[in-house]
């Protein structure tokens, strides 16, 4: 059955950042060159392919952009400046999109100003509802004690209430995901025993992305592992530890120890990369889409007052703290409330997600060619 | 067609560029201010680079301004046209009456840019094709010509003129003519041997009454002007008399040196003293004087050779000299060398021994090659002279390979390298496939290639024929050749089978691309030409394919643009109706860039006004 | 070991004798058995020398020449065509059999067909066996 | 006549010749036949060296006769012709022996090669000592030339020769020139003007004092020989007829191609589906400044098929060298005259090949052009699309690059359609007695060696008549005639073959058989004496007078009964 291409869908892809497909030429130069690609995964080629010819239903239900980290060789490779590792961003982007039944993040990847505007609206209601409830029962000038301005405790629900936001969004699109990649799969079955058997890919693809150092090169990888490692520290301080974070006044270093490292992680990784987007200093960096400037400037916010909040605590200088620690809150907030279901952050989740489906799919379908074997014998016997 | 006869015609001139190409040659601006004050112009707009243009919005103004005539200037205005030919046919104007102004199209490049892309535009807004208006006037041409380089579309100038018994100096920066063509071991399509095409029109060129022949010399310096000019010819010394030399090899047996042979592209060794192969025309040697021990020693030692010369017509002293040439014509001819593999690393030249470029395949395949045509992959040899393991094609000790995979489009096609296409890869590709099959019939052969450009008389069928052979053609350039534990291995995609292809081969052959031969620049200096990525610019892309924007100076064949034989040839006695035409009348055409704007508008007018009296040859022309 | 008969070829220049000629650039194999020899045109071939041919010793003749319609000298193949009918009566009445003597035509692009038309005839004159008129000059020589 | 002293020479041409036939044994064989006197190998005759070679000998050892056994004849005859010339003998004192072509290339068993190569060395041999000293003659070369077809190859290589001062007839059969360029709008790949150079080149023909236009007109006859032709012109200027001989010293065929006729693929809909046009439809679309369907709505999308009737078997097999880049040049033409319009391109491969072409191709690529390949013979197919479809027709592909059976939506199909020989190519081709290949495109005299000649001497071809080219090297070829041309006007005489038959008129019984037979009315009756003669200049040597003479009073120089029976003898004996 004839699949009907669809030319526009190259215009749409656009607006999430894929300017040059159109001029590839398909020589295989990014295939042959990325490393990730072997037997039939042709890749990034085919994706590229699919995009031109605007196969829509084959993009939607594919996990190839997911598997790409963005090392940029395949980029620096093309022959026509196509941008083969842009344009697998691109993909991702639009994917995130596709996942996101809300919709959101379709308006977010496709208007900044939309996405900024949100971010903002969010950080003044938390700012104006933080300071409400901070001034409604505490005083500016307790940082921590009996009247503070922002206990810890209180701090800590909300956390969790936002998680709980968060989880429910990332997890019903990841649920949008499976079915589009796997679940509505008619021709391969996948048994819950394939999903068991490699169960364990998610975390270690989560938590070591061995499949970014399986690439060539390797300073990529070590940056984008030490900032989602430094992330991750912090969320898990944040949902666990949090009291002891904000008590003092003695600095209790069992935690602290990962507080300051995961600090010093994500304030010299995102400031490495925004370095690099402003100078272009690597392929990766080359093109920059709206969403990513958004979502550096923001991490940095909430790593610098989160650290800066910290430090003038210490000090003694409540109030200013407490200030801080309200702007922290009022970038934390968005983060954890758009950023990371409808945006950039979602990739977090996805990613290792695809990774995970990418191998179960493999052992099926190798599964199911085994057990095609002896039959292809008999026939051609 | 129709012209306006007599009444005016309201013309709207339009600026718009595609930014190809140098913007700043031309000052739009100038150009705009110009168009303001010629005749019937009621409209001028400059709409910068590659505007986003509005078919409705054009169609009211022209309707607004009332316009008969649309002029589109600009750098490549085509680009443009059907948007203007829709808007004023929307209009209810006449849609043939889009003209053109291309700045590209007549050599409005750098330093003359303004004031030829006024001329240009003048020419458009009266409806009056350019080159019909920029007629040089003409000036008494020498029966003399000079031909730079000796390939084969050199030598087929060269037999046309003295054909007609017109005096030819045929200048050779080599050792002999032949050029390229000459190591070749077959052609394409046919498959007959270059050199039973090419040496009897190298012998004939030898043996000619009219040709003078200079080889191993290099022009110095031209000056003078069309019809008229002086050429500084420096006649290298070749140190051994070529009337004298019977080519006995006694002085070549005799030589200590060894170095690689340009002929053979490096893959086998010639003497300091040598003839470049067994063909050359003239059929004498030349020492190198770059690495003759004597010379170098300033004839302190060695000098064997001069000793052992039997008709003693060696002198090692001989200095170059100058000689100065009265030629009306020059004709260039001076091919191409090919992209330096060594630049595309993940193609392991230079590297892995058996990575070969193409010119190199051809000596290893030729009969008169090193191998006696014997196609072997390189053995390590200890060389006693260098003290070190080096890597050799041996007949004998050369393994054959198992399989022979053809990497194209290598840097040609690609932004990082040439942009251009080489045009003559693909066919010489499918040339060493059937090679190696017919040697080699138990090897496989695999072409890694992105478009199979098998364009020319009898190329299809050939290309069939080759697949049909059993060569595997691979849809999809190759990315990476490595080693893994001693094996060269190749790694691409087969995109037809979608799949990604890693196995191990024995040689690989890259279809390199062709780039301007070395000088090239500096000969487009001296003669003030233009050139295009490199290659010599000819005056008209159609209707002009040879001459150029110097009066009396014509290119033929590669340094033109890549070309294969048939088309370098035809090419090359094109080249030769030009002289002969200008020779035959005694007068050539100036330059064109000697016209001044005053000269082309006022021949622009006279065309005009000649179209008027004679408006009964419109129904002679297309419409 | 089998018989290899000996086959005179008589090419016209401009069609056939170059369409042999590509057979050889375009390396088609083909039996070795014509030996050619080249006329300008099939309408030079006087049936003489078919005669002369068969009596020294040929045990076939292949005749070859322009497409009808082809020829360089626009009609002279017709004048092969027309004769040829005559010489086979005359052959017929020598005895000798219908496949030694052969008239074809080949264009100056049909380098396989003459290949092809080479071996069908080396093939049906080997199945002939040596030629007629050589085993009766030999008894001739003999009876001497 | 002194004894004879014959020469013979194996070439081992590189290995061409000496990797089948053993060329020692060859020489071996020859050394002992009656008359040789010399017997050498040598590795290339041809070469520089190689003719040395003979030269030499024959002033050493009085050479009066030499066979040398290379490559076919019709490759170097002259060359060795040349040598003997220099060497003070006469050229047709020699003989070739075609052990290459006949020999080493179509065989591969060693001996039977061989012996195949000694009979024929043996009978050149023989054939050789019964050699006559022909001398060349030289006819005078009438400087006018006709042209037939007033395209663009046509007016170029006539203005080339009237620039030079020679008379130029051009001869077209429409009522205007310009040819199939004059139905073009725009030139890949800088989309320059074709109008403006036509009327450049158009302009300068009419005005050019020395070139007669003749419009409506066709060749009726061409008679004569190299230097010497008569031409019968016959022109149909609006109904009335008038004929005209011209002389002319050469002739340039530039008669062009022809369409392919997009009908004859019945699957591509052509006729049957109102949008799907030709190429040339399009062209008149654009030049008219509207593209629209034939519902009279500018398409949404445009899509172009390449290489229809060419690279296939059923039609042509050969690729008509335009196609690719006049597709591209429409992507461009769409683009600009519907902007928001979607372009695909259904290609086979891409043949962007000659100067500003890849780029051309490339930029292509940035308007978003949506390249779609296709496997030679694997047609896509063209239907009429659902009423919910948002397009006209659908068309199917399977796509090389993704390796699936795409859809695309098409408003308007444009068929590039390839290029064909003319009609009347064979016709054309015996008018001026040249020959045609299996397509009927005209052969040239050598596809390397001699592009622009034909194998009749005087007879040129030039553009895409020989076959598909594009402007530039239509013009080229055009101009390269012209070269060959004026080389023999400027040295006003030229030399004819030796070779032509001569009656003996003491046998000659004045039957007149031959003076029908002769194709070139060469052979004159001579009504005091009762005999025929032939007039040497207008005989073309074919022989056909020399077998049917039936008191054998004719002989054919170089081609003697004599000769031919010692021919005979030495590949039988």
């Amino acid at each position: 059955m004839a699949i009907r291409a669809n030319p526009k869908l190259i215009d749409e892809l656009e607006a999430y950042g894929a300017q040059d497909v159109a001029k590839c030429y398909h020589c295989g130069n990014c295939s042959a060159t990325c490393p990730f690609s072997g037997g039939d995964t042709v890749f990034p080629r085919r994706a590229m392919r699919q995009l031109q010819m605007g196969l829509e239903a084959k993009l939607d239900s594919g996990l190839d952009p997911w598997l790409c980290y963005y090392c940029g060789e395949c980029s620096d490779e093309c022959p026509r400046d196509a941008e083969p590792g842009e344009t697998m961003m691109s993909l991702r982007r639009w994917l995130t999109a596709r996942y996101d039944w809300t919709g959101i993040s379709r308006l977010f990847y496709r208007s900044w100003k939309a996405e900024l505007a949100a971010i903002v609206l969010v950080a003044l209601l938390a700012g104006a509802g933080f300071l409400a409830f901070g001034f409604s029962r505490g005083s500016i000038d307790h940082y921590d004690g009996a009247n503070a301005f922002l206990p810890s405790a209180s701090i800590h629900v909300f956390d969790w209430i936002l998680a709980g936001v968060l989880v429910f969004f990332l997890a019903s699109n990841c649920a949008r995901m499976w079915w589009k990649t796997m679940g509505k799969d008619k021709d391969t079955r996948f048994a819950i025993g394939a999903y068991l058997t490699r169960i364990y890919l998610l975390p270690l693809h989560f938590f070591t992305q061995m499949r970014f150092a399986k690439c060539d090169r390797k300073r990529p990888w070590v940056v984008h592992l030490v900032l989602m490692l430094s992330y991750v520290t912090m969320l898990v301080l944040i949902m666990f530890f949090l009291k002891y974070m904000a008590s003092g006044p003695q600095v209790d270093w069992r935690v602290h120890a990962f507080g300051l490292a995961a600090a010093i992680g994500l304030v010299v990784t995102t400031a490495w990369a925004m370095r690099g987007r402003m100078l272009r200093s690597e392929t990766q960096y080359q093109h920059s889409h709206e969403s990513d400037w958004m979502f550096l400037i923001l991490l940095l916010i909430v790593a610098g007052t989160g650290v800066l909040q910290f430090v003038l605590h210490r000090s003694g200088a409540d109030v200013a703290a407490n200030v801080a620690y309200v702007v922290h809150l009022m970038g934390v907030v968005p983060m954890l409330a758009l950023e990371v279901p409808f945006s950039k952050w979602s990739h977090l989740a996805y990613r290792p997600l695809a990774m995970y489906f990418a191998d179960v799919r493999a052992d099926v379908e190798a599964a199911k060619a085994k057990a095609a074997e002896p039959l292809g014998a008999a026939q051609t016997a | 067609m129709t012209y306006a006869v007599g009444g005016s015609m309201r013309t709207g001139v339009y600026l718009c560029q595609t930014g190809t190409g140098d913007l700043d040659a031309v000052s739009v601006h100038g150009v705009a201010g110009y168009a303001g004050n010629l005749p019937d112009v009621e409209v001028v707009r400059d709409l910068g680079v590659l505007p986003k243009l509005d078919i409705a919005h054009l169609t009211l103004e022209f309707r607004r301004e009332d316009l008969q005539r649309v002029v589109i200037a600009g750098d490549s205005p085509g680009f443009f046209k059907p948007t203007f030919t829709r808007a004023l046919a929307l209009a209810g104007g006449d849609p043939k009456e889009v003209r053109l102004a291309s700045f590209r199209a007549f050599g409005a490049s750098r330093g003359i840019g303004t004031a030829r892309a006024k001329g240009v535009l003048a020419c458009a807004v009266l409806g009056v094709p350019y080159p019909l208006a920029a007629v040089p006037d003409t000036t008494p041409v020498h029966p003399a010509t000079l031909i730079v380089g000796g390939g084969v579309a050199g030598i087929q100038a060269a037999l046309e003129i003295a054909d007609a018994d017109k005096q030819v100096y045929l200048v050779e920066r080599t050792g002999t003519i032949g050029g390229h063509m000459a190591m070749f071991d077959k052609t394409f399509p046919t498959l007959d041997c270059a050199a039973c095409i090419l040496t009897p029109k190298m012998v004939a060129v030898g043996q000619h009454d009219f040709i003078d022949l200079m080889s191993y010399a290099e022009i110095e310096d031209v000056s003078g002007r069309p019809g008229a000019y002086t050429v500084k010819v420096r006649k290298k010394a070749r140190r051994v008399d070529v009337e004298a030399c019977v080519a006995c090899h006694a002085c070549m047996e005799v030589c200590p040196v060894h170095v690689s042979s340009e002929f053979d592209n490096g893959i086998a060794e010639r003497n300091a003293v040598y003839m470049p192969f067994p063909q050359a025309v003239p059929n004498a040697y030349l020492v190198d004087e770059q690495t003759c021990t004597y010379v170098l020693s300033d004839g302190k030692k060695c000098g064997v050779c001069a000793k052992k010369c039997p008709k003693e017509c060696i002198d090692l002293d001989q200095k170059d000299e100058i000689v100065e040439l009265e030629v009306g014509n020059i004709v260039l001819a001076t091919g191409y060398d090919v992209y330096d593999a060594t630049k595309i690393e993940r193609y392991g030249y230079g590297t892995y021994p058996n990575v070969l470029t193409a010119l190199e395949f051809e000596r290893l395949t030729n009969a008169s090659g090193p191998t006696g045509g014997k196609i072997v992959c390189k053995s390590s040899r200890f060389n006693k002279r260098k003290k070190a393991d080096e890597w050799v094609f041996d007949a004998d000790e050369g393994q054959a390979p198992r399989s022979v995979a053809i990497i194209h489009c290598v840097g040609s096609r690609d932004a990082r390298h040439n942009a251009y296409c080489s045009r003559v890869c693909c066919m010489y590709s499918l040339k060493f496939a059937h090679l190696v099959k017919e040697k080699l019939p138990d090897a496989d052969c695999y072409e890694f290639y992105i478009d199979m450009r098998a364009f020319g008389k009898g190329y299809e069928e050939f290309a069939d024929r080759i697949k049909a052979e059993g060569t595997f053609c691979v849809r999809g350039r190759t990315a990476k050749v490595f080693e893994s534990d001693g094996q060269m291995m190749i790694r691409g995609e087969d995109m037809v089978k979608e799949k990604l292809v890693e196995f191990p081969i024995d040689m690989i052959l890259l279809a390199i691309g062709l780039i301007p031969s070395r000088g090239t620049d500096a000969l487009a200096q001296m003669l003030s030409l233009p050139t295009d990525e490199g290659w010599f610019s000819e005056l008209d892309y159609n209707s002009d394919p040879t001459d150029t924007e110097r009066g009396g100076v014509s290119v033929a064949g590669v340094c033109q643009a890549p070309k294969d034989i048939p088309d370098t040839v035809a090419q090359a006695s094109a080249v030769a109706a030009g002289v002969l035409k200008s020779i035959a009348i005694g007068r050539g055409l100036d330059s064109r860039a000697d016209l001044s704007l005053a000269d082309i508008e006022a021949r622009a007018a006279s065309v005009v006004e000649a179209r008027e009296e004679a408006s009964w040859r419109s129904e002679r022309t297309p419409s | 070991m089998t018989f290899e008969p000996t086959i005179v070829g008589f090419l016209c220049n401009w069609c056939s004798y170059t369409g042999a000629d590509l057979a050889g650039t375009s390396r088609i194999q083909y039996a070795p058995n014509v030996r050619v020899i080249r006329v300008m045109c099939s309408a030079r071939i006087d049936p003489t020398f078919v005669l002369k041919a068969l009596h020294d010793g040929a045990d076939g003749v292949l005749i070859c020449g322009c497409h009808p319609g082809d020829c360089h000298y626009s009609e002279g193949n017709y004048k092969m065509m027309r004769r040829y009918p005559l010489l086979k009566k005359l052959l017929a009445d020598y005895g000798i059999e219908e496949d030694r003597v052969r008239l074809e035509w080949v264009s100056a692009s049909e380098g396989q067909r003459f290949a092809n038309i080479v071996n069908d005839m080396t093939e049906r004159v080997r199945a002939l066996g040596p030629s007629p008129v050589k085993m009766a000059l030999a008894r001739d020589m003999a009876e001497r | 006549m002194d004894e004879l002293k014959i020469g013979v020479y194996i070439c081992n041409c590189g290995t061409n010749i000496a990797k089948v036939v053993d060329c020692d044994a060859v020489v071996e064989a020859s050394s002992s036949l009656p008359g040789v006197a010399v017997a050498q190998p040598y590795q290339y005759m041809c070469s520089n060296p190689g003719q040395e070679m003979i030269v030499a000998d024959i002033k050493e050892h009085g050479l009066n006769r030499v066979v040398v056994a290379a490559c076919s004849p019709r490759m170097h005859e002259p060359t060795f012709r040349k040598a003997l010339q220099k060497a003070g003998v006469n050229p047709y004192f020699l003989e070739m022996a075609n052990i290459r072509e006949q020999c080493s290339w179509v065989h591969h068993d060693r001996d039977t090669a061989t012996e195949k190569a000694m009979a024929l060395t043996r009978a050149a041999v023989l054939r050789v000592a019964r050699h006559e000293p022909l001398e060349r003659r030289s006819v005078d070369m009438c400087p006018n030339t006709l042209v037939l077809g007033g395209g663009i190859s046509g007016m170029s290589g006539a203005l080339d020769l009237a620039d030079a001062g020679g008379k130029v007839y051009i001869v077209e059969r429409e009522n205007h020139l310009g040819g199939n360029v004059a139905r073009v709008d725009l030139t890949a790949p800088y989309l320059d003007s074709a109008h403006d150079m036509l009327t450049e080149r158009i302009t300068r023909v009419v005005e050019h004092p020395n070139i007669d236009v003749l419009l409506e007109s066709e060749v009726e006859s061409v008679e004569g020989f190299v230097g010497n032709f008569q031409a019968r012109i016959r022109s149909k200027v609006d109904g009335d007829v008038s004929d005209q001989t011209v002389d002319v010293g050469s002739v340039i065929v530039a008669t062009g191609y022809k369409e392919f006729d997009a009908g004859r693929i019945t699957h591509y809909g052509y006729g049957k589906l109102p949008n799907v046009i030709t190429s040339f439809e399009l062209e008149k679309m654009l030049r008219g400044g509207r593209l629209e369907t034939k519902e009279g709505g500018a398409p949404q999308y445009v899509a172009i098929v390449h290489c229809v009737g060419s690279r296939n078997l059923e039609f042509h097999t050969y690729c008509s060298r335009v196609c690719c880049m006049t597709a591209l040049k429409y992507a461009h033409e769409i683009k600009a005259a519907v902007p928001d319009c979607y372009v695909s391109d259904i290609y086979i491969d891409m043949h962007a090949f000659g100067k500003g072409h890849e780029d051309f191709y490339r930029r292509s690529s940035e308007v978003k052009t949506l390249f779609l390949m296709y496997e030679k013979n694997d047609y896509p197919v063209i239907r009429k699309a659902g009423p919910k479809d948002d397009c006209e027709m659908l068309i199917e592909v399977n796509e090389k690059l993704s390796g699936e059976t795409i859809e695309i939506p098409a408003d308007l199909v444009v068929l590039m359609v390839g290029m064909e020989a003319r009609d009347d190519a064979e016709e054309v081709a015996r008018l001026v007695n040249i020959s045609c290949d299996k397509d009927r495109w005209f052969i040239e005299s050598h596809p390397k060696l001699d592009p622009v000649a034909t194998t009749t001497d005087g007879i040129f071809i030039a553009g895409a008549c020989q076959y598909p080219k594009d402007i530039p090297d239509s013009v080229a070829q055009a101009r390269a005639a012209a070269a060959r041309i004026l080389a023999r006007i400027a040295r006003g005489k030229l030399e004819v073959d030796a070779v032509f038959a001569e009656v003996d008129e003491d046998r000659c019984s004045g039957c007149r058989i031959c003076n029908q037979l002769c194709p070139y009315a060469a052979i004159e009756y001579d009504g005091e004496k009762r005999r025929s003669h032939v007039i040497s200049a207008l005989c073309k040597a074919c022989g056909a007078c020399v077998a049917a003479c039936p008191s054998s009073a004719i002989t054919a120089r170089h081609f003697t009964d004599a000769q031919i029976f010692a021919q005979i003898e030495g590949v039988l004996a």
